[in-house]
């Protein structure tokens, strides 16, 4: 009974993470306001995290997996029994880092977004698109007078 | 038993996610689509915790919850309010 | 054990209102009719519905040998959390309806009952 | 007493669900906050029950933050609204 179950309902998971994926790339290209594509952007890195962390989990039957983190220093048969029922601590660290440098990366569009207001009063790219035409047409006339 | 329990709230938590995810991306609103946002930070939150991943619900939920809604509201403050 | 078996009904029951008043908070967020009366529901889901709860997997986690010595950090980290709950819920439930009211960023209607103005109004049809 | 902490749990998953009811459909930013605010509360209290009937006293400690990072969003959004200046 568990053995039909539990496989689908971790592929519930994981096709809803793709599916995530999905919405989150759809927001990024077709919404003009660069916020919004910040949002969708944050989005999209969790949705990739959450793929690199569901990629180290592991099914024990009859109880849940233990956290990859050592309690039972007495014994010292106690690191090979976590290593029968942890799950992979290797995505887990490399997601870590992942995590905090999307931070880094979000601030810096944050930053970047603040300054494209304050030049052209807009963050919509509809209406960027058209100021920055504008703009170019009126320098190159000036330069060939 | 208590496996089963643990596969029914990922998947509880990852349905919702999906549907969070969309209001956040659809919304006009831009204040509204960042609680939409931090909704979804938690429900991923949940998923973390039930796949045994400790560390990282202690990274992400500040960064999740905590400092992306609060540098995204303060750039909505500076520049536009409602998407279009 | 008698007093790890008290702690872990205690802990039990404890849970077991938490679940109820949970229950209750959720239905009423969803039935009041505006933003503060709402706000009623939440803190009923705060500290009925998250500060007992909590306690009581502390204490169940007190009475459960099976834990060995981490059975001390599961229970203090609980009721720190509770204690932080107690106080962090009606905070931000306050600076969040104050911050509402001077922005008048939600209708302030008052919520009365007023039985004879609907008779009146069903005997008016 | 784990047979019965199991039966208790999906009770908790419906009021999860009924508060994320209210985020979705709230007319006002207020009530969409108000509903997240309780939604992270309930949530805390259910990872800590999780984590004393999973068996791993590790998990613990995520309860404790998310119950501060929550209040933390809760004063974010409560200082946009009030004076609409944020940071000092």
């Amino acid at each position: 009974m568990n053995e039909l179950i539990i496989p689908y309902l971790l592929t519930v998971v994981f096709v809803s993470f793709v599916i995530n994926l999905v919405i989150a790339l759809y927001g990024i290209f077709a919404r003009p306001t660069l916020v919004k594509k910040i949002i969708a952007l944050t989005i999209f890195s969790d949705s990739l995290n959450s793929l690199a962390i569901f990629v180290g989990y592991r099914v024990v039957s009859g109880r849940v997996p233990a956290p990859p983190v050592v309690v039972n220093y007495t014994s010292p048969q106690g690191p090979a029994q976590l290593a029968k029922v942890a799950v992979d601590p290797l995505p887990q660290a490399l997601v870590l880092t992942a995590i905090v440098i999307g931070l880094a990366v979000t601030l810096f569009m944050v930053k970047v977004t603040m300054q494209v207001h304050r030049v052209y009063g807009t963050t919509s790219v509809r209406k960027l698109e058209r100021i920055e035409y504008v703009n170019k047409e009126e320098k190159s006339e000036g330069v060939v007078e | 038993m208590i496996d089963l329990i643990a596969a029914l709230l990922m998947a509880v938590a990852a349905v919702t996610s999906i549907v969070f995810t969309y209001l956040a991306v659809v919304e006009k609103n831009l204040v509204q689509a960042v609680v939409f946002s931090a909704v979804q930070s938690t429900m991923y939150a949940l998923i973390y915790f039930l796949l045994m991943a400790p560390d990282i619900v202690l990274v992400y939920l500040p960064v999740g919850v905590g400092i992306y809604p609060a540098i995204v509201l303060l750039l909505i403050k500076k520049t536009d309010k409602v998407d279009e | 054990m008698l007093w790890e078996t008290v702690c872990s009904v205690v802990g039990l029951i404890l849970v077991a209102v938490g679940a109820f008043c949970d229950i209750a908070a959720a239905i009423g967020i969803n039935r009041f009719p505006n933003f503060f009366v709402r706000l009623h529901a939440a803190t009923v889901g705060a500290i009925g519905g998250a500060v007992v709860p909590t306690f009581g997997a502390g204490l169940i986690a007190l009475g459960s040998p099976e834990l060995g010595n981490y059975r001390f950090f599961v229970a203090g980290v609980s009721f720190t959390t509770g204690l932080m709950i107690m106080i962090l819920g009606q905070a931000g439930a306050h600076a969040l309806a104050r911050a509402t009211l001077k922005a008048k960023a939600a209708p302030l209607e008052p919520c009365v009952h007023n039985a004879l103005r609907e008779r009146e109004e069903v005997r008016g049809e | 007493m784990s047979l019965a902490l199991s039966c208790l749990i999906p009770l908790y998953i419906v009021a999860i669900v009924l508060y994320a009811v209210r985020v979705l459909k709230g007319p006002t930013v207020s009530d969409r906050v108000l509903a997240v605010d309780a939604l992270g509360f309930d949530l805390a209290a259910f990872l800590t029950i999780l984590s004393v009937l999973f068996r791993a006293p590790i998990m613990v400690t995520t309860a404790l933050v998310l119950a501060l990072w929550i209040y933390a969003l809760d004063i974010y959004v409560a200082k946009y609204l009030e004076s609409k200046e944020m940071g000092d």
